[in-house]
């Protein structure tokens, strides 16, 4: 069923497309495709589960002419985990909005995100990783926009040229590409790639790019007040989805293409913004004053994690410490996937019900909201680690390999950003049981708590305890790569 | 002797070309800026016919210097004053110049490797030996709608999402003043002739240098033109059929690639038999398509009554798009 | 001989592109400049379309630099023309 | 003399570094959408520097395909930027106006409930 990763990308498209002809019924439409959709993606992860990676050539061309989407282990996962939290808060947009007309602004635009993240994590092919990374920067941006006050303007309009300047960069890392090497696919390139001056330059321009797009430390400033001025949906998916999917990207170059080209001292580099990463995003997310603006520099925290990975990965030797430290990598992404969104949704749950989302004013919302403030609190129980949690398991694994790989020092980089995020995380437990009298009567919104409930409990339970499937995935992934 | 010639003349352009550059970067009013712009895409269109890419010299003369030219254009009247005021600290000034002249050589030393490289072949024999097979004999052509077929459908999608957040942000820009008889003249004879242009740049792509983008802008152009002669002229358009018009180009792209994908096992895999008339058909689509999102672009946002819901229940009134 | 005289035509239409420059540059007001441009410009245009035309035989050809010629005829004079009514309009609202 | 190549390709370099500078510089969006704009051009000026095979040659066509579609990308964003520009400056000057009422209006009538502001 090699058609199913097409269907994953046309599914959304054509939903998107039906939903500016039919505003009327763009949630219902929006609903059906996203489902849809994932049901295709989980059809892919389950292809590449049982028989390997594959490759879809798309015209029938083959050998770099036209363009392949390829499915291995780590997009179908990376794919499955952003369809369901894609699919998730279209459940929670579909109440979220109550004004018609900004409902029917919000649907053509969400598909459209939608594709471009699909579309992005099955691309094989250099320029077409650059035309998705510009179709998903533009409908970020046009989703933020998509609030309609001066602060969300201000945020998109930076977001935008900042966006834009970050996927000119790669594409000038493209344009060197093809210069020395005469190609655009990636399979063909991994086995042409030699460390020489040219990938070098070319790949430091790609990951400059990519660094802005994945909001690296110096690069970050745009994204604060991006995530947390758009509305509650589209924030969870560009925190959760839209920076770590630019992550990807990065990885996805660097374990198959350039690994011959890239140094141990280049990946210390980036190892160390993350690490300043992890520690300055919790110091500010436990100064923030509003609940949106703290997840969003506990993202820029989260996205040092990642790449603290680096180093290590670069430093174990081949075998199966290198493959553990990768899927704890991809556990840790996985798991700030499910829990921010989480949190984001019921954010914005908070938002409307007690009309701002100011933390010291939060008194009182536990005995209103139960399960928004229940949902909050087990998001928090991921994004700390605390055991049931699959970033427990990537913090433990990352701590491990770090003694395994001599690197000692990110040890306490770890320890002082789950102390930091425990300490926000509790910050906003303890105001919102405080006392206090936001809202008389006990309110249950059904159809918005929900899926955060069912994103809360993905990054918590079952990615804590299911997760011994993902290390023979990344086993098979890793010989499929070795061989 | 000729090679002395063309070099001087190489050498020309590319200095006339960045002295253009930077003088539209650093320059201290918007309108000036805008215009000097404007010369420069003009003449990258010269650049890229001397380097022998007609396509896209055409390209860059609609799109690139045109239709951007005229965004820009009408984009300033938004903004309160036209002077742009740099506000960075010296010492950032000199940060800013050390990093892009380090990034300068650096990428020239680059660049010098990768020509020295490459054998120069790349893809363009991969592309000659498979363009009988491709259905229509432009290299160029082949490339954008059959070997790569994906890219330009994920490109419409691309103009596709910047017209609707322009529909979605703002409503339609206020009439400007009654042109002069003058415009309208030349319209009345202007447009008619640029709408048979495009249709032959739309059919001619197959063959020669054209194709759905020049043919879809210059429709744009067409348009924008009518609206600057006769502003009044959009009331009567059926919105609905606009909003059909901007969606027709990548549904008909799809659907093509899906009916491919079930004939021959390969979403976009055209038979050969066929190939030429498929082409032919996703091209006019999606040159009606770019034609109504430029259109729409340049009016600047919602013409009235877009987003009362058309199907027959009036009574959504539309409740006043930003609170 | 043709070639000798197309080239000499593609001359003299630089010569009155230079002049339109050089008019563009000295003269004092927006209303003495666009008559400059404008004239010298199309003259210039003339010229370099005749060397064109005598260094490209074939009837088609010609026909398109013709209608080339011709377009940018028209759009130089309406351009100008309500360049002019704009500078006008402009110089009356601000005494 | 070196070769028409890499002539243009470093030309291409410098309209990048040119466009890079100058976004990096300007605050303001319309110079910035300029600047990016040029470093666009620049771009694209090193990969059809890199499709060029002389006088006589034909040309690498992938490069030619891939600018126009990057052509045709770099104008959406512009219309993009534009429309989010014009939207900031349409709330800035509301905001600007409802002020003035706002301050005319503070002694008669009593000030307007603040809208609930509706995510």
């Amino acid at each position: 069923m090699s058609n199913a990763i097409i269907w994953v990308i046309m599914i959304p498209l054509l939903g998107s497309l039906i939903s500016i002809i039919w505003s009327r019924y763009a949630s219902l439409i929006a609903i059906i495709s996203n489902l849809v959709a994932l049901v295709a993606s989980t059809a892919v992860l389950m292809r590449v589960y049982q028989s390997g990676p594959f490759l879809h050539e798309l015209g029938g061309w083959h050998a770099g002419l036209g363009i392949s989407l390829r499915a291995d282990a780590l997009s179908s996962i990376l794919l499955v985990m952003s369809m369901t939290v894609i699919s998730a808060a279209t459940f929670y947009a579909s109440a979220y909005f109550t004004d018609a007309a900004k409902r029917a602004r919000f649907w053509p635009l969400w598909l459209m995100l939608t594709v471009a993240l699909n579309a992005l994590l099955l691309s094989g092919d250099l320029f077409n990783l650059y035309v998705t990374l510009e179709l998903l920067g533009l409908s970020a941006v046009a989703l933020t926009a998509l609030s309609d006050n001066r602060a969300a303007l201000q945020a998109a309009i930076r977001y935008l040229s900042i966006g834009l300047l970050g996927s000119l960069v790669f594409l000038a890392g493209v344009a060197l590409v093809y210069a020395g090497y005469g190609t655009l696919d990636l399979a063909t390139l991994a086995s042409l790639v030699q460390a020489n001056p040219l990938s070098q330059v070319a790949f430091g321009l790609m990951t400059a790019g990519l660094l802005i797009k994945s909001a690296l430390f110096p690069l970050h400033f745009w994204l604060p007040s991006a995530h947390a001025s758009a509305p509650a949906p589209v924030s969870a998916a560009l925190s959760a989805l839209v920076v770590k999917v630019a992550v990807y990207i990065l990885l996805r170059l660097w374990v198959d293409v350039f690994d011959l080209v890239l140094t141990l001292s280049s990946t210390m580099l980036l190892g160390i913004l993350g690490a300043i990463a992890v520690i300055w995003g919790s110091w500010q997310a436990l100064q923030a004053q509003r609940l949106k603006l703290m997840a969003a520099y506990s993202t820029v925290a989260q996205i040092g994690y990642l790449f603290i990975f680096l180093p290590l990965i670069a430093a174990l030797p081949e075998g199966a410490l290198q493959d553990a430290a990768f899927t704890a990598l991809l556990l840790m992404a996985l798991t700030h996937g499910f829990a921010k969104s989480a949190f984001f949704l019921s954010a914005g749950v908070i938002q409307q019900y007690c009309g701002h989302d100011r933390i010291a004013e939060l008194g009182g919302t536990a005995r209103a909201l139960p399960l928004t403030i229940f949902v909050i609190s087990l998001s928090g129980v991921a994004l700390i680690g605390l055991p049931p949690s699959g970033s427990f398991l990537g913090k433990w694994y990352l701590i491990s390999s770090s003694f395994q790989a001599g690197q000692w020092w990110w040890i306490p980089v770890v320890l002082v950003g789950s102390v930091l995020a425990t300490a926000y995380v509790f910050r906003i437990l303890g105001h919102a049981f405080g006392p206090g009298e936001s809202i008389g009567r006990v309110l249950n919104r059904g159809r918005e708590e929900i899926p955060a409930l069912i994103l809360a409990l993905f990054a918590t339970l079952i990615l804590g305890f299911g997760s011994a499937e993902l290390w023979d995935l990344v086993a098979q992934h890793a010989e499929a790569a070795g061989n | 002797m000729i090679e002395i010639l063309w070099f001087m003349v190489d050498v020309m352009l590319v200095l006339l070309l960045l002295a253009l550059a930077w003088t539209t970067c650093s320059s201290r009013d918007v309108m000036r800026a805008v215009t000097l712009f404007i010369a420069m895409g003009l003449l990258l269109a010269i650049i890229w016919a001397r380097l022998k890419a007609p396509d896209l010299a055409l390209a860059e003369a609609i799109i690139g210097a045109g239709i951007s030219g005229a965004l820009l254009l009408s984009a300033i009247r938004d903004y309160p004053s036209t002077a742009i005021a740099v506000d960075r600290s010296p010492l950032m000034h000199s940060i800013i110049n050390t990093f892009t002249m380090a990034l300068t050589i650096v990428m020239s030393w680059a660049a010098w490797h990768g020509l020295n490289m490459s054998d120069g072949v790349r893809l363009s024999e991969q592309v000659a030996s498979q363009l009988a097979v491709s259905g229509v004999s432009n290299p160029v052509t082949a490339v954008l709608l059959n070997f790569r077929a994906y890219d330009t459908l994920l490109e419409l999608a691309v103009v596709l999402t910047a017209v609707l957040t322009v529909l979605i942000l703002n409503d339609k820009r206020a009439d400007s003043t009654a042109p002069g008889p003058l415009l309208q003249g030349m319209t009345r004879w202007l447009v008619p002739l640029l709408v048979v242009t495009s249709g032959y740049l739309l059919w001619v792509g197959a063959h020669a240098p054209g194709g759905a983008f020049q043919a879809g802008a210059m429709l744009a152009a067409a348009m924008i033109l009518l609206q600057l002669a006769y502003p009044s002229i959009h009331q009567g358009f059926n919105l609905y059929l606009l909003k059909i018009l901007l969606v027709i180009g990548i549904f008909i792209f799809v659907l093509t690639g899906l009916w491919m994908m079930s004939v021959n096992d390969d979403f976009l895999a055209f038979s050969p038999a066929h190939a030429g008339t498929l082409i032919l058909v996703i091209e006019t689509a999606a040159t009606i398509s770019i034609a109504a999102a430029l259109t729409l672009a340049y009016i600047g946002g919602r013409p009235t009554g877009w987003e009362a819901d058309n199907h027959g229940n009036r009574a959504m009134t539309e409740k006043g798009g930003a609170e | 001989m043709i070639d000798s005289l197309a080239v000499l035509a593609v001359f003299f239409g630089l010569f009155f592109f230079l002049s339109g420059s050089i008019g563009l540059l000295r003269l004092p007001d927006v209303f003495s400049r666009l008559h400059a441009l404008a004239k010298a410009d199309n003259i210039g245009l003339a010229f370099v379309a005749l060397g064109v035309i005598l260094l490209e035989p074939g009837l088609l050809n010609d026909i398109k630099v013709v209608i080339i010629w011709l377009l940018v005829m028209a759009a130089s004079a309406v351009s100008s023309h309500l360049v002019a009514r704009r500078a006008l309009r402009k110089e009356r609202d601000d005494d | 003399m070196i070769s028409t190549q890499l002539l243009y390709a470093l030309a291409g370099v410098g309209l990048f570094a040119i466009g890079l500078r100058a976004t990096l510089l300007h605050h303001l969006l319309l110079p910035r959408l300029l600047a990016l704009n040029v470093c666009g051009a620049g771009v694209f000026l090193i990969f059809i520097a890199i499709a060029y095979a002389g006088i006589e040659g034909m040309p690498d066509p992938v490069p030619h395909a891939l600018v126009l579609t990057g052509i045709v990308v770099a104008v959406s964003a512009t219309a993009m930027a534009l429309a989010l520009g014009r939207r900031l400056e349409n709330i800035k000057s509301d905001a600007i106006k409802s002020e003035a009422t706002k301050s005319e209006t503070l002694k008669s009538a009593a000030v307007k409930p603040e809208a609930m502001n509706d995510e």
